[in-house]
């Protein structure tokens, strides 16, 4: 029953990790099992998040096993 | 004629001039082709560049892009060839080629695809400097440089 | 650093592919290269191109233009190879290369490069269609396209 | 006491001939010896002169021996 989180750019230096798996559930719960600093970045209104693939601004979403969800902090451009 | 469309995300060095003679070859009946190579600058300070990628999207936004370029220009052709992955100094990142009969098309849509390459496509950046990675935030330029569009 | 200014009068083929890969290896300080080809369109209708060219005045008015945009824009280099004499569809007529440290400076000193070669250069240009040579006059978009910039 | 006269573009079509040698003299007397159709072209509001490679716009320029004088229709391009 795990779920994966994935983190983009700087989010990844601050989680310590390019993906971290954590136990399914709602996201609120999730980031209640990071640390604060991290789960305030991952809150910042400029970070975006892919559900499986697929850009979601649903901060309620539950994550189910086998999810990946993707932080995703603004592009730098090509 | 339809026109060709081919986008790819390359993730080990390319090779700019054999790409663009082969996109030119393509397109015999186009009478201007323009090109923007970017490259990694080699300025004595950059010791690296990294650009990461997010499979789902980096690439399916290109390719969104690229269509939304031939919605645009009439164009017999465009290529993108973009670098994800580490960098040398020197090493080319981008190369955008437009073929068009004329060529006020070609430029504009080259120069259209890299504004918006360069501010909206998914990518995240770092150089390394003096043995250490820093992450690059956005450049207001590059929004300006989209917004000329809109 | 001076800008490298490099102006040929092409009376053979020449290879853009290489022409450009040995531009872009002299520069890699710039970030970014902008080329644009132009080439005989292989239409099925020309079946060649002639450039006359004038001695005096042809290869004297393209380095007075490579100055020219030398002096406007901020670019590490500028090359302009141009060819004369007959051609067949396919063959590279102008390559304008420019490098700079900003992608905006390139795609501007390009394109204005090229509206000048196109309106007020110094070539006669015929076409062979039918086996009929045909002289070309002068078209009245080069002149828009020249009119853009003053 | 030769000059030339060099035609560019369509003007060789016209003149039968890339250039031409001619008596040395003023540009009238020149002209005078081509054919009326010829002359009439080349003294056309659109074509210019070169004297010896520069241009001028002296249409009373007196050809000396060895002076090429080129007309230059209107440039079609690159």
């Amino acid at each position: 029953m795990k779920a994966r989180l994935v983190f983009l750019g700087k989010l990844a230096d601050l989680a310590g990790a390019g993906e971290i798996e954590v136990a399914s559930g709602p996201l609120e719960a999730v980031l209640a099992t990071l640390s604060p600093s991290l789960a305030v970045e991952l809150l910042g209104e400029r970070v975006r998040m892919a559900l499986n693939g697929e850009i979601t601004a649903d901060r309620a979403v539950v994550l189910g096993a086998g999810d990946e969800l993707a932080f995703l902090p603004p592009v730098s451009g090509g | 004629m339809e026109a060709r469309l081919e986008i790819r995300l390359a993730l080990a060095p390319f090779d700019p001039a054999t790409e663009l003679a082969a996109f030119t070859a393509a397109h015999p009946q186009a009478g201007g082709v323009v090109s923007f190579l970017g490259q990694v600058r080699a300025d004595g300070v950059v010791e690296a560049l990294e650009l990461q990628h997010f499979a789902p999207l980096t690439l399916p936004g290109m390719e969104a892009l690229g269509r939304a370029v031939l919605a645009s220009w009439a164009l017999d052709g465009l290529l993108i060839v973009h670098r994800a992955g580490t960098m040398a100094p020197g090493e080319p990142i981008v190369l955008v080629a437009a073929a068009a009969r004329h060529r006020r098309d070609a430029f504009a849509a080259a120069d259209f695809a890299m504004d918006h390459l360069k501010s909206e496509s998914w990518f995240w950046k770092r150089e390394k400097r003096a043995g250490q990675w820093h992450w690059i935030e956005p450049r207001e330029q590059d929004y300006a440089d989209k917004a000329r569009w809109s």
